[in-house]
Parts: C-alpha cells; structure tokens; sequence
C-alpha cells in the first residue's frame, strides 16, 4: 500500500475539516463574505452616488476588497491550529508539509475565496457596474483568486509563530498580490470598454500558476520553521 | 411583575386574543386593500402608482413600532431580568425584519417611477437600510450565542443600542431636505394627506397592526412550546449521568 | 457564608444545594471529579456567574452583604492572565497597579518572585516559558497584592515538587494569618483544612421544572 | 480614601498597558495602519491612476479604509483579554466595567485611531487630495474616530464570548458606522468644494457625543454579559 | 536509541548529554523540575525541533533511521488540539482519518471514549467541557489510533482520581502489549517503568561557547 494512495483520504479530511470550520460559527469564511459585502457597500457612502463616478471606479474597488477581505480571513488560516495544537497533530500526518498548505489552501479557495468571487455580481450591481462587465468579473476572480489564497499561505506560513504576525502578513503579502490586482481590474476595465479582455486574462492565469508553484512549496517550508 | 411571567397565563391570555385577532385582520385587510386598489382615486402627480403608498406607508410605520417594542422588550429583560420579555424580544424581531424589507422593496419600486431611481444615499433611506441591519444583527446574536439567556441579553443590549436610529429615521426627511416624502400623516398638527387617501392608509394600518399581534403571540407561544421541549430533552439527555 | 446554592450553566444546573461557611483562618479544599463544578463554584464566588438560587453572604466588619467587595479577594483560574509579549516584571507590575493602584517596588517584586523560584526568569518575556513557569508566574500574583480571600483554581498544575511545597507554604502561611482560601484542586496540597466535596451537590433532578423560567 | 481618586490610576495603568501591548510586537495598532497604509495605495492601482478620479474618490476612499482598519484592530479589543484570563482580573479591579471599556476605549483611540488620523495626509498625497482639503481631513478624522473606537468597543463587548466573534462584530456595528462615514466625508467634500464644513462637522461631534454615552454604558454590560 | 543529544532553545542550551535507550515494552517516565527540558525533549523525540548534537536512532524492523515515521508514533501535548466549536465525536472522527485515513465505527468511538467515561458528552461541543473533561477529550486519542510509541507530555494535568488510574491503566496495558511510552509528569502515574530526570542533563557551562555556530 502505497503512502500517496493512503493520503487522499487523509488530504480530503483535512479539506472537509477546514471548509467545515470555515463555515462554522465564528469562522473566516461568513468574515470574509461579510467583510466584502459591507466594505463594499460603504462606498457609496463614501464616494458619493453618483451612478457614473461608482461605475468607473467599480472594478478596482471590488477587486481591492475582495483582496483585502481575503488577507484578512488569511491572517489566521495556521494561526488558529498553532495556538490550539492541532497543527503539530497535522505535521504528523503522513501528508506531509506540502499536503497540508495544499489542502489548507484548497480549503481556503472552496470556503473563502469562491464565494468572494460569486457574491461579486451582487457588488456589482451596488457599485452600479456596466452590463458588459459582469462575465468579465466572475471569470477574472474565479482565475486570479487562487493566487491570492496560494500567496497569502506563505505569508501566513511565515508569521505563525509570530504572535498576531498580521501587519507582518500584510506587508509581506500585498506587494505580491499587486500583479493578482492589475491583471484581473485590467480585464474587467477591457470588458467594460468592450475591447478584449484576454491578454489580462492570459497574464492573470499565469500569475496563478507561478503562485501554485512557488506558494505550495514555501509554505511549506515556513511550516516546518514554524513549529521549532 | 411575576404575576404575567407565568407562561401558562400567557398561554392562556394568548389564546383568548389570537381568535379575534385573525378575525380584526382579515376584516381589516379586506376593507382595506378593496379601498386602496378600487375605491381610491388616483393621485393627480402620481397616477395610479400612489397605491404603493397604501403597502409602504404602514409597512414603514410597522418597522419602527416593532422595533420599538423589541426594545421595550428588551429593557425589560435587561432590568427585571424577565424572561418572558427575552423571549418576546425574540418573536418579535422576524416580523419587523420583514416589515423593514417590505418598506424598503416597496419604496424602491416606487422610487424608479418617482425618482427615476431604486435607490439614492439619502437620510431616510439609510437609516431605514440601518434599521434592517440592526434587525439582522439582533437576529444573528441570538443564533450565535448558544446559552439562550446569555444570546438573549446580548440581543437586548444591541437593540438598546440601536434605539437612537428610531429617530433619525422619523426626523431624518426634516433634517435634511431629500427626496422623500415629509410626514403628512404622524404629524403635530394633524393630518395633511385627503381623506379619500387617509382611510384606506388607516384601515391598511390596522391590518398591520393586526397582522403583527397575530404573529406576533403565535410566535411567542412557539417559543415558550420550544424552551418547554429543550428543557425536557436535556432531561432525557442528561439524566443518567447526575451522580445518584 | 454560602447558604444553598445552586447555580445553572448553559440551562443545565451544576451544583444545588451547597451550603458552606469560611471564617478568617479556614482554608477549604474543593474537591469533586471533572465537571462536578469547581470552577463554577468558584466563578460563582468572585460575583463572575450569577447564582440561580440561595444566597451568597459576606460579613465584612459586622456588615452583610450580597457582594464581597473586589479589595478583599483575589483569585487565580485556569487561564494564567499573562501577556505572553511582557517580561514576568512588566506583567506583575501591571498587576499590582490594577488590583491596587500602586506601584510596587523592587525588593517587594523579588520577593514575590522568590516565592516560586522566579527571580532569574523577572526580565524575560513569558512566551518563552516553560509550562510550569507559565503557571508559577501566574501564582506569583498572591505574593503580589495583599487580600483576605484567595480563589485558587487548580493551583498544582504543572507544578514540579518544590513549587509544589512552597505553594502549600504560601497558603498555610496565609490561613495562619487570618486569610481565607479556597482552592480547587485534584492533588494533595499538604494543608490542613475543611474539604467540600463538588460530588456530594450534583442535582437530583438534572433540569429543574422552573429552569427556563 | 475614596474610591474614584483610588481608581484614577488603576485606570491610567490600564490606558498604559493597552497602548504599550497595541505597540509591542505583532500588535493591533501596527496592523491597522499597516493596513491603512497598504489598502489606500491599493486603489491607484485598481482605479486607475488618473487625477482628477483619485482626486474625487479620495476623501471616500480614505474614511472608508480608516473605518475598515479601525474595525480589524477592534475585533479583539476584548477578546484577547477573555481568552487569556486577564479580562477576569480586570473586571475584579475596582474601577469597575465602565472604567474599564473607558479605558480600552481610550487606549484604542491613542494607539490606533490617532494615528490614522495622523496618517491621512500622507494617504490624501498618494489619492492626490487637493491642498485645500488636508486641514478639514484631519479635523474629521479626529472628531469622527472616537465614534469609531466606542461603537466598536460595543460590537467587540458584545461578540467577546463568541469564538472569533468577526462577521458578526462586522455586522452589528458597520450600519451603526454609516452616519460617522456620511458626515466625516460631507466634511472633507465640502473643504474640497470650497463650501462651508461646519454644519457637517457639527453633525459629527453630535454623532461622537452619542456614541460616547450610549457606547460605554452598552459596552460595559455587555461585557459582564461576557464572563458569565 | 538516542545517544548524547543535546538540544537549544532560542539560543540557549536546555539539556546536553542526555542518553536513552526505549525498546518494545518499555515504559519511560520523564522527570525533572520545570523548565528542566521535559517538553523540549518530547518535541525533539517528535521531529519538530532539531537536536544541536548527537543523534536519535529508530530501528524498525532491523532499519535503522534517524527519523521515526510518523506512522509508528503519536503525541499529545500541552495544547489540546480541539477544535472548540465541533463535537467531541467530530474531532475525535477526524483526528483518526487524518491519521490513518480510515473512518472510525461507531463501536470503536464508543469504546475509546469509555477509556475516559467520555460517552455523555461524545455530541456535547468541547467548547463547554470542564478542563478536565477536555484534557480527556484530547487523551483519548491514545484509544482512538494505533500506534506503537505514544509520546504524552503531563497527561495526568486536571485529571481527577479516577481518570489518573485510567490512565494509568491505558499505559500500563500498552506497554503489556509491545508498545512504547514517554510521559513527562510531575505526578506519581502507578505504572512501572524507567525514569529520567532531565534535571540530571543540565548543561554544565550554560552558554557554550560554540552556541552561536
Ligand atoms: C427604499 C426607499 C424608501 C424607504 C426606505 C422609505 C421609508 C419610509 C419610512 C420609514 C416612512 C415612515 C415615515 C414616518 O412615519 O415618518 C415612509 C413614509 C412615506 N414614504 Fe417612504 N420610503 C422609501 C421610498 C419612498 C418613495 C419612492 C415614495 C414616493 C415618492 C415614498 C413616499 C412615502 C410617503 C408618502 C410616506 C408617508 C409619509 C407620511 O405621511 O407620514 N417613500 N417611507
Ligand atoms: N519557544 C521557546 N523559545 C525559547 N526558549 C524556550 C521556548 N520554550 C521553552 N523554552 C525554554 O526552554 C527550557 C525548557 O522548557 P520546557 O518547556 O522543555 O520545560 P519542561 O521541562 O517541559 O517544563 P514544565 O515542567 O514547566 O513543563 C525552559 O527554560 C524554557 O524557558
Ligand atoms: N461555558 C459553559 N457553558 C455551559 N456549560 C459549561 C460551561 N463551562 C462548563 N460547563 C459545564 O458545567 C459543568 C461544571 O464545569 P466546571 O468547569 O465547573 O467543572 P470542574 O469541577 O471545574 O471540573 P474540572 O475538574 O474538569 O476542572 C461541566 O459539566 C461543564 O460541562
Ligand atoms: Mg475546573
Ligand atoms: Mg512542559
């Protein structure tokens, strides 16, 4: 019986667990929805309604927040299994390092970022977006998404044994989130002035899967620093 | 004070109200919704879609007096520690959600023809959009908190809280001049509004009001069959491990 | 000073019909198996969880009363209350200057630190405690600040055998004064004192008729 | 010796230890301006980085942002005090509840809102401000804050219980934002236009001196809530 | 099968010199003060902190390896790893099928949670347990996965009497039947076995010079 067979059960139980917990009371997930929703809805108020001036500004305020409310559900996505020690049971698991950001970062993605990506329409609709640009929108966060979950998993690898390592997190993470940003407002902006949205788009898949790569590994390897 | 905390007085006393109750509603709603859809003449600005008004009008009085009775509600929770009122607080919160909902969805329907809008920043509105969060939010601590007396007093301090967004929303449209409507209706000097439009506004009022009481003691007698079947369950549940 | 008490957590009742009495110079041991109620009983003392029925009575200089005021008791439970950022210094002289508004001078800081054998570890930060010292700083607040009444929840753990000693030390000190203390706890303490026993108080009837009332 | 002289400096402690734990490593005031920081320098890039938009949005986008930072550093205003026991100890010392979530409240608005407030002109530059309106951004920031920090102290006291209470916090006390964000950017608006900010500025404080009241007393029984 | 480690701790020396030997059947009761190196130890036995000197050996199975799979051993340490929110049936479920990837039977959970007269309370969420019922809700892994070396660090902490002996008895029945098992403790466990004072290991000169290397 081979190791990598008897993991999949062990991986898909970890993906359950983390969307379960996401979900539950108190979890990161209705958090980062929450936040989303109602940061985005304050824009209005504080921009002003004028049905012109949102629409323009519409694609990047809803990509920064979307953004934003991912780094903030991130912040605790080892955190939370350190201070009550369930990491070191998962470091024991046989998945390994690797597994578990991986399976930590699907769940993230499933739980978290998804469903950022699916209420987007509905901030659309508050931000007064034009009609052509919905599609745009949804595809463009559901490709340039992942990234975000895969790059805030080193950052948050790195500061877990930093006691409340946020800002840490946040300066490490928010400069390589930029390409994330301009690649996927770069697409809604193209839909939205009806010329071609692919070249963002092509750059924004990219961009993730440079983040798949090199995220997977270096969380892992934050890790195992973490718990020494 | 204990004298009405007794459930099975209420019980009681709510079964005595509920029949009538129904019956004050059905009638109310009747007449009234006959008078605002076919005996009422059109407004001469609006045409024919002033008989929202008939649906917005009590749903937006209904939302703040819900409100206002949750919060009596809950400060009588809080001070004399009643749990009759927690749990009335708790059955009355979904209604004045939907009430709030109904205001709002009828008063933006109505603000596309009128305004040429569904929906602009403006004071009323806003604190009509916060008087539904406040709702949700009384709503989602109750669920969050598992002890229930505990939910129940964290609910009540928040809808204290929220008590000042009362009269903004009333006072809101005379301290900044905005799109809505002034009060022509609830007013010191008496009504300003024509009497053709008055007295279906009126009976649809009383529907409402009616309506409310209706669900109202149907749901706090929901919530008193609830607590009574918790408290058996974790009788049943817990019993073999008292140490006997 | 505790007459029929019966306390309720999460709709269930815990403990019902404690009775108990403490005069200056008692120490009382709270024993009873997990769950039975200790630290209930004991956050039921410090005023913290309200008490469902019967009386909780303080006779302070000849005046009764349903509290006790916060100047004469001082407790310790499971969580330490440390700041796992601050020097075991810092944390202490926190503590003094909430509980008393004072500060507290040095030598009276080593000494409290004496107490449990933390004066070489005053200056680090308490992160990088080892479990027992975690706890023994946390202990060291009842060298700190003068009380009657001391609330002990579980003060053994983690312990090793002289902290151990020197613990019973400091609380059979403290009743030899006139103190009062009442601790929780599954090991021996080497004191000698009036046990209460959580398991002799567990509800006859689990859910009481009235309980949601 | 009364109780109130007694209690100043238990209550002067407090403000102390809460500022000084807000500044030490991997505190909430560093995460909240870091936040601050990186989340306004954000939109240039998502909105485009055209002038006369930024210039227009900015006094939205930088209350919006300040409010969204001062809720991350509220969340747990109280929490980390329940969780390792000290809100215990606080709540025994004699200054009693209100004391206390008067001095969170304080230590809050010294450490965290302040220094938004401070911060913002250095935002105004990147979102280029006009000149004419840094002397009203700052006004209101420092008006405006202390309503954010005693709303927050509610919505903190009152999810303290719950396990990472967020979403809910976010819930219950955003709506309650909205009038502090209206006036404080109606403010900055009308410095920009060149129009009178008094009547706005005024609302303001009313709207702080609101929250001040019914904030402290909400918090502080909310809080013995908390324990039980 | 460990031989002359010594292990740092941010940047310090905690112990130095230590040798053991554990086969098949041997229980191994660690001992010493607090902040002696007992955690340390354990954590280092576990693979998450690198010895600075010296090697630990495993052999199984005639192999001889520096690193023990992680399919022969398990630990518990000072942190419980519950997760507060679930039930204690939901984490005990997924703690085996990120173990061993099986899902557990209904019997079996049963009967683990026997071990600590833990049936009642299989649905209740942990975030309401007494701190010993929680301690027991995290020992009851032990009975959950087999594994041959159980490494437990203060296990008997907040455990009342009859928990102790259950636990003792969990010990003793393994180490009957083959297994392996380090616990560090303050506490008398009634099982017979080796014992190491790590205070016997204490680094002669408490800064080497090669510390910085
Ligand atoms: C979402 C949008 C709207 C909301 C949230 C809203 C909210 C309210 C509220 C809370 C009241 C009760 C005020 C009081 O008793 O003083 C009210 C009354 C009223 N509303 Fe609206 N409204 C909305 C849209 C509209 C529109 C579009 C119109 C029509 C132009 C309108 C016309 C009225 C009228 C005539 C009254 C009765 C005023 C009186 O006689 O007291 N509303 N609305
Ligand atoms: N994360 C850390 N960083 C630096 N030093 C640490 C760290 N954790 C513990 N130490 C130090 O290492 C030494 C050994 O700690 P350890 O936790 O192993 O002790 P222990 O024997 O388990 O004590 P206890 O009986 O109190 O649990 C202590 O002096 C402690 O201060
Ligand atoms: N916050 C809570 N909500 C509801 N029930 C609780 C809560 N805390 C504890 N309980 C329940 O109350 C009972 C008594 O708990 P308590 O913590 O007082 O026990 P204890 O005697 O201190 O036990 P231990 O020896 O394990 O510390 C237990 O059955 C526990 O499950
Ligand atoms: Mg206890
Ligand atoms: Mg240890």
């Amino acid at each position: 019986m081979s190791a990598e067979v008897k993991s999949i059960p062990m991986f898909m139980a970890l993906v359950r667990r983390d969307v379960k917990l996401a979900w539950s009371q108190g979890g990161g997930a209705m958090l980062a929805l929450g936040f989303f929703f109602v940061a985005v809805s304050l824009f209005p108020f504080g921009v002003g309604p004028a049905p012109q001036v949102l629409a323009r500004i519409a694609p990047g305020v809803i990509w920064v927040v979307a953004l934003l409310a991912a780094v903030i559900s991130l912040d605790r996505l080892y955190q939370a299994d350190y201070e009550d020690g369930s990491l070191d049971d998962l470091m024991l698991s046989p998945i390994g390092p690797i597994g578990i950001s991986a399976a930590k970062v699907l769940a993230h993605w499933l739980s978290t970022t998804l469903p950022l990506a699916l209420l987007a329409p509905a901030m659309g609709v508050l931000m007064n977006l034009p009609d052509q640009a919905y599609g745009t929108l949804i595809l463009s966060l559901l490709v340039g998404t992942p990234a975000l979950s895969l790059i805030g998993s080193v950052g948050a690898a790195l500061t877990v044994a930093v006691r409340r390592g946020g800002v840490l997190m946040l300066l490490l993470i928010l400069p390589l989130y930029v390409p994330t940003l301009i690649f996927g407002v770069g697409a809604v902006d193209a839909a939205m002035s009806l010329t071609d949205p692919l070249p963002h788009m092509a750059l924004l898949a990219a961009t993730t899967l440079i983040a798949l790569v090199v995220g997977l590994f270096a969380s892992a390897a934050a890790l195992k620093l973490a718990l020494e | 004070m204990h004298r009405f905390a007794n459930p099975a007085q209420f019980n009681r006393l709510a079964d005595a109200i509920l029949p009538w109750a129904t019956g004050a509603f059905v009638l109310l709603l009747g007449a009234g919704l006959y008078y605002a859809f076919f005996d009422s003449p059109p407004d001469y600005q609006q045409g024919e879609s002033v008989r929202v008004m008939y649906i917005h009008v009590p749903a937006a009085w209904m939302a703040m007096f819900t409100y206002m009775v949750m919060a009596v509600a809950s400060f009588t929770a809080l001070v004399w520690r009643h749990p009759l009122a927690l749990l009335a607080g708790r059955a009355a919160a979904p209604i004045g959600a939907v009430f709030t909902a109904l205001a709002l969805i009828t008063g933006m329907l109505w603000g596309k023809p009128m305004w040429g809008t569904y929906w602009v920043w403006d004071g009323r509105l806003t604190s009509v959009l916060v008087l539904l969060f406040l709702y949700l939010g009384y709503m989602a601590l109750w669920q969050a908190i598992d002890e229930e007396e505990k939910a129940g007093r964290a609910a009540s301090i928040l809808a204290l809280v929220g008590v000042v967004n009362i009269p903004i929303i009333k006072f809101s449209v005379d301290w900044w001049s905005t799109l809505h409507q002034p009060a022509s209706v609830m007013r010191l000097d008496g009504p300003t509004i024509d009497g053709s439009m008055l007295m279906p506004l009126l009976l649809m009022a009383g529907a409402y009001q009616a309506y409310f009481a209706v669900v109202f003691l149907w749901r706090m007698k929901l919530e008193i069959n609830r607590r009574k079947l918790a408290v058996a369950r974790q009788v049943s549940m817990h019993a073999p491990v008292g140490a006997e | 000073m505790g007459n029929d008490l019966m306390c309720r957590r999460g709709g269930r009742i815990v403990f019902d019909g404690l009775k108990f009495e403490a005069s200056a110079g008692d120490f009382i041991c709270l024993r009873g198996s997990n769950g039975s109620g200790k630290s209930t009983f004991l956050r039921t003392v410090c005023g913290f969880l309200p008490q469902a029925h019967g009386r909780l009575v303080w006779s302070v200089g000849g005046d009764e009363s349903d509290h006790l005021p916060t100047e004469h008791f001082i407790q310790s439970g499971h969580q330490n209350g440390l700041k796992p950022n601050f020097s075991l210094r810092d944390n202490a002289s926190f503590f003094v200057s909430l509980a008393s508004g004072e500060t507290v001078s040095h030598q009276d800081m080593r000494a409290a630190a004496a107490v449990f054998d933390l004066e070489h570890l005053l200056e680090d930060s308490v992160q990088y405690f080892s479990s027992g010292q975690r706890h023994r700083a946390a202990l060291m607040r009842f060298a700190l600040v003068r009380r009657q009444v001391w609330l002990m929840d579980e003060p053994t753990v983690g312990l090793d055998a002289a902290n151990r000693e020197a613990l019973g030390q400091l609380i059979a000190n403290h009743v030899a004064h006139g103190g009062i203390v009442i601790a929780a706890t599954h090991d021996p303490l080497g004191v000698e004192g009036l046990e209460l026993n959580m398991d002799d108080f567990q509800p006859k009837i689990t859910v009481a008729d009235e309980a949601w009332l």
